[in-house]
């Protein structure tokens, strides 16, 4: 038995690749730049040098090839990984993904498998140009057919991608990449991960629910602790899983705070917090003491990095819509 | 040419303009006249029985394809994908494949699906709008039609890819060697998907063969449209080989997919034949042709008929007697018996099945849907109209 | 002075596009079979012959490439009026859509203007094989940059068309395929339209709001037909215009009623409803007698046309779900 | 070659290689070694004050790279696209421009932007994070920096097809035919949308140069992943000529670029131009190029400096003297403060500016978002911390 390590989340996916890599022969991974480089995060660091160059696979840069080639690849029994480099890049492959990869098993009546991970960097915060901080989760979960995850930490980086690479659907795996080196967790290998599709409460509280997946669930997080230090008890919840939802924890949550709030780095407008504001409503509508208020980007694309911080939600904006469910 | 420096001659003069009838790069081994002739590079010593075959195969497809389209004109099906007169390119495309070979067809390749002992009863399905694709794609190694059109190219170079992986391209073991076929049409030559797939073939070597039926037209537009030399030259630029052959002749259609075929089984790599054919019905049976395309072309085409020109080549060389005609003739009327009875009793989807087929297993979220849907269909069992209202 | 026409939404749509046109020499027609064809649904049919082959163009096979060199004209000052041929065909298009005709202007900070029409026929119920029945709104409407309307009638095509052309920023123009050749209306040229970005309440009522768009705004009118047969009196609002949506006389009209329901072809999952509801939630919250409900396609693929029926909202389903806005 | 059929030589044997070093169609006008030779089919006289332009713009263009990575590294900018080592292949390309012509870049165009005046310092906004392009198009007729490889090909496609119309193409009036430029990469070459531009404009004649910087990598891919014969050979399949140039010799790409320009000018329509050159740095200021490639190919690539070579050619022939030098270094002396200090003064956007840009004029959905935000941000004002918590 190893000491568990503090790990990133680059490391966590990391190593969660290479368990899957070595787990079955079938995975490939493939993408721009995944190989020699390891990914322009270094996700895949030294997997092509491990695994050689037909399971790690540095593709023609073109993104409809990437995900049209691992539809094939599926169809012949392989369960491919696919990196994109920026979530901004992923829409030349956005036809083969909600018109084949999302389509296929239905298509076929159940008769063929989609095991495809799509893994998406997600989000902003990292200064970069246009194109590199985009949260496209919404138009992927809008598809039926795909399942779209986001992690938040390294533990989950760790198991969640294994999860997806073991599943039957195909999967988009958002990460959060501002969080790829930040901060670090201890995994023990040796636990019994939570199932994939699942959400989890990540902090317990009394009074009002914050809902958060990927990069916003530490500002949630955050916002908790500088509530309680104004004696306001928060809830949040780490949604893990965007498509399917896990309401029954959130319903469970909103009946007892009566209070909801919903954040995310993506466009409010037709963001998850529609869904999930209508959802809780249509469910909790006696229960809520307040509508469900939305924290999320501005309906406006990506700004220059330069105000990017002011574009996100942060800890202050959250809050503030939580101080605002208290003025109903 | 600019005074400013050469670009060389122009393509068009050198390679021909892209419908250029034929031109010197095509393949032929039987005229429309029903002439056997002899290619340097692509033949083959067909035997009675298989040219007995492969005519039998292509009026069985056009059999097939005429039920259906009567079938479309009944209200049977929603609408057909017309293939008169593509039935050499297919059926030698078709004959041309291994078991172990996989195929990616669009929505027109019913030829290559009975080819590959698709029940052509299970193609009706899609158009009829019972399901989307009523066989196994496993079972055949038949893939589902595409319709976005082009999607498949990178599917079938996909396959490929797993095919090399899997230790069954260039071994030298003909039973194992495999290859993968990937169709489209000419207009599905423009989309970025199809380039992409040669780009990824090339780069791979992947064993594919990318097998374009030029049948001149794209629904209204025609091929100049899409290209501007003869299309089988598109390759060139990728690093692969382009042929042109004669898609309305099925034993040069036969030979020379043959040899694309085997090139990627011996892991030769990709190659890419136009077959240069003519779509002689309508675009599917919602398209009226007479608005975009003039008569005297169509009726130029229907001296090169596939059907017609093999039938008169085994008439001339004594291969085939009254008797042979009338087995076929018995043969496709039971075909068409088995389509016309069996497309009727094709059973509609129940819409509670359908929820079942989203993943591979149903989630909660559908299944409260599905749950809820179920529900509210009982609440009117009972009621005289079938509905609240 | 002409008598008024009695005319169907395809030709309401021709003729607008013909009258655009007429108007301004820089607006251009591109697609696939839009030319000698007159595009599947004949909706451009004749203008080719009047206007050539330089302002009615037949394109390669290549959505992408269509709506790319569309962006190209639009930066040499014409204004290009796209046809996609399906919904599920513009999927090839998306990554040119959102990520360089919707931020072009946003890009340049104003400086460049993106007066380009995309218009797609939209919506299920005819009969048709997969890909031909997609409603895809949302995709779009949760894209900043882009504006999306739909139409839902002859005369509104008629005027929603030329003004889409003549504003300057780019609209996704969705047309409701199964109203093509169904209905006619009068149209009466002389009349002053209503703005392009307004809702419009259709069927004033008292009881309950139903808001719908394109396709279903038939379906809702009926339904409220038959309400008003077993005394409810419904109001119908056509929303006309998705992004951005104009809000005002839906909460007036929900302030009034205290009871909401949308319907729409699209998904329900992350569909215009989840939005309206939050939206309606937000701003009505104690008006409300009952959560908004949503009335939409199942969140599984759309399915064979013989089963499309009862995969798409109708009357019964609309009216239940009224019904239940009443249990509350 | 299989037995069954010949699909001629291999066609990296009859082109050679995608990597193959020149080969006998790259067209040269001086060598590595700073010899002037001539080319048969593309040449120009160029008088000593051309070659001192030049000269003097490459020495500009590579200063302002210079000087741009300086800044990311004291981290005035976020990140920074170099292009040292393809200074000859812009300023040729961006020299052979005539003022009507239109540029179509990528996101490492600075010497081309630097020929068509736009001013260095409006590049480094995008990079700083200040802004997205801090240019009007219009102004010099260069387009905005796109980041989504090979997205601008088809601009260019559809801006060129825009002159067609507008009657500026083939008029034979020098300053009223113009062309359109479309710059990417040897990676962009793999998009789906740069092939469908080859595809439209091929067959709408549209007047656009096809202008590949072969720089040898896509970040850390190798050409040989995108194409296995050389990149200008793609063109063929398309119908229109390609062309490979030395892109680290000035005077080869001017000569080139030029002659496809003109081609296009007077209505031949596209073509396609491969300066085969190589991206000496980083591919940005974020990346590490020693994990994927070795250091051999550097210093192989460093003797062919485009800058070098023009530099021995005008000493030896005695077109310059130490003034030239001396005021080309004050010059770039000035350029360079031009540069440090205009980039530290760019104002950085205002939060509130941003929601006037989505549209030509403000939604009030947009309008609401922003007065929302506005009286939020109000309602820390006082505060200490500038946030509530
Ligand atoms: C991506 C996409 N765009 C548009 C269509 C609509 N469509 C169906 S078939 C067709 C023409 C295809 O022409 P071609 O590739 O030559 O094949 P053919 O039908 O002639 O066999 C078009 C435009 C489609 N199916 N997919
Ligand atoms: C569609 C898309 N996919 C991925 C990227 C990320 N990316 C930026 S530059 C680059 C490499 C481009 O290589 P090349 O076209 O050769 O141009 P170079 O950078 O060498 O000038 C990649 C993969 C992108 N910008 N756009
Ligand atoms: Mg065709
Ligand atoms: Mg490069």
């Amino acid at each position: 038995m190893t000491a568990n390590q503090k790990i990133t989340l680059a490391k966590g996916l990391n190593m969660g690749l290479r368990k899957a890599m070595e787990d079955d022969d079938k995975v490939l991974l493939m993408g721009e730049d995944v190989g020699k480089l390891g990914g322009v995060f270094r996700i895949t660091d030294g997997l092509q040098k491990d695994f050689g160059e037909d399971r790690v696979i540095d593709s023609p840069l073109a993104e409809s090839g990437i995900v049209g080639t691992a539809v094939g690849m599926a169809l012949r029994g392989y369960r491919p990984v696919v990196e994109i480099q920026f979530d901004g890049f992923v829409y030349p492959a956005y036809d083969q993904i909600v018109c084949q990869v999302a389509k296929y098993t239905y298509r076929s009546q159940g008769k063929v498998k989609m095991p495809i991970v799509i893994r998406i960097p997600f989000g902003g915060g990292i200064g970069a140009v246009e194109h590199h901080s985009e949260s496209p989760e919404a138009q992927f979960a809008h598809t039926p057919g795909l399942k779209v995850v986001a992690c938040s930490n390294p533990v989950d980086g760790y198991w969640m991608i294994q999860q997806a690479i073991a599943h039957d659907d195909p999967v988009i795996f958002l990460e959060p990449k501002r969080q790829y080196h930040a901060d670090k967790a201890e995994l023990d290998e040796s636990a019994t991960p939570e199932p994939l599709f699942t959400s989890r409460v990540v902090r317990a509280g009394t009074d009002a629910t914050v809902l958060a997946y990927g990069p916003t669930v530490k500002t949630a997080l955050k916002c908790a602790e500088a509530a309680a230090s104004e004696g306001r008890n928060l809830e949040v919840i780490d949604l893990r899983t965007l498509s399917p939802l896990d309401m029954a924890p959130v319903y469970e949550s909103v009946r007892r705070t009566g209070r909801c709030v919903v954040t995310h780095e993506a466009h409010v407008n037709l963001g998850m917090g529609a869904e999930l504001a209508a959802r809780v409503t249509e469910e909790c509508f006696y229960s809520l003491e307040a509508p469900v208020l939305r924290v999320g980007a501005f309906d406006t694309p990506y700004p220059p990095s330069r105000i990017e911080e002011e574009y996100l939600p942060d800890l202050d904006r959250v809050l503030d819509a939580v101080d605002r469910t208290f003025a109903f | 040419m600019s005074e400013h420096g050469s670009f060389g001659p122009d393509l068009a003069e050198v390679f021909g303009p892209s419908h250029a009838d034929g031109g010197p790069d095509l393949v032929q081994l039987l005229t429309p006249e029903g002439e056997r002739v002899h290619h340097p590079e692509f033949d083959h010593d067909f035997s009675a029985e298989e040219l007995r075959g492969l005519y039998r195969d292509m009026v069985l497809t056009r059999r097939i394809d005429v039920e259906a389209t009567a079938l479309q004109r009944h209200g049977e099906l929603g609408i057909w994908a017309q293939l008169l007169g593509q039935e050499a390119a297919q059926i030698g495309a078709g004959r041309a494949l291994r078991p172990q070979d996989y195929v990616f067809p669009t929505y027109r390749e019913h030829g290559v699906a009975y080819c590959k002992g698709v029940d052509p009863l299970r193609l009706l399905g899609l158009f009829r709008g019972v399901d989307q694709g009523g066989w196994d794609p496993a079972e055949n190694n038949f893939g589902l039609y595409t319709i976005v059109i082009g999607a498949q190219t990178l599917h079938a170079t996909g396959y490929a890819m797993g095919m090399q992986r899997d230790g069954v391209v260039g071994t030298g073991d003909p039973e194992r060697d495999s290859a993968v076929i990937a169709h489209f049409g000419d207009g599905a030559s423009s989309q970025g998907d199809v380039n992409e797939a040669f780009i990824f073939a090339a780069s791979y070597n992947a064993p594919v063969v990318f097998f374009c039926q030029n049948n001149q037209w794209a629904i209204s537009e025609p091929i100049e449209r899409q290209t501007r030399i003869p299309l089988h030259k598109r390759a060139l630029g990728f690093g692969f080989p382009g042929i042109r052959v004669d898609g309305n002749d099925v034993l040069a259609t036969y030979a020379v997919t043959k040899a694309a075929l085997q090139r990627a089984r011996e892991g030769n790599g990709p190659s890419f034949v136009e077959a240069y054919t003519y779509r002689m019905g309508a675009h599917t049976t919602t398209d009226d042709p007479t608005r975009y395309r003039l008569n005297d072309e169509l009726e130029h085409w229907k001296l090169k008929d596939p059907i017609e020109r093999l039938k008169v080549y085994l008439r001339r060389n004594g291969l085939v007697d009254q008797e042979f005609f009338d087995d076929l003739d018995v043969e496709a009327k039971e075909l068409g018996h088995h389509l016309r009875e069996g497309c009727k009793a094709l059973p509609d989807p129940k819409p509670l099945d359908q929820f079942g087929y989203v993943f591979s297993e149903m989630t909660d979220e559908i299944a409260a849907q599905r749950d809820e849907f179920a529900a509210y269909l009982a609440s009117f069992e009972g009621s005289t109209t079938g509905g609240g209202h």
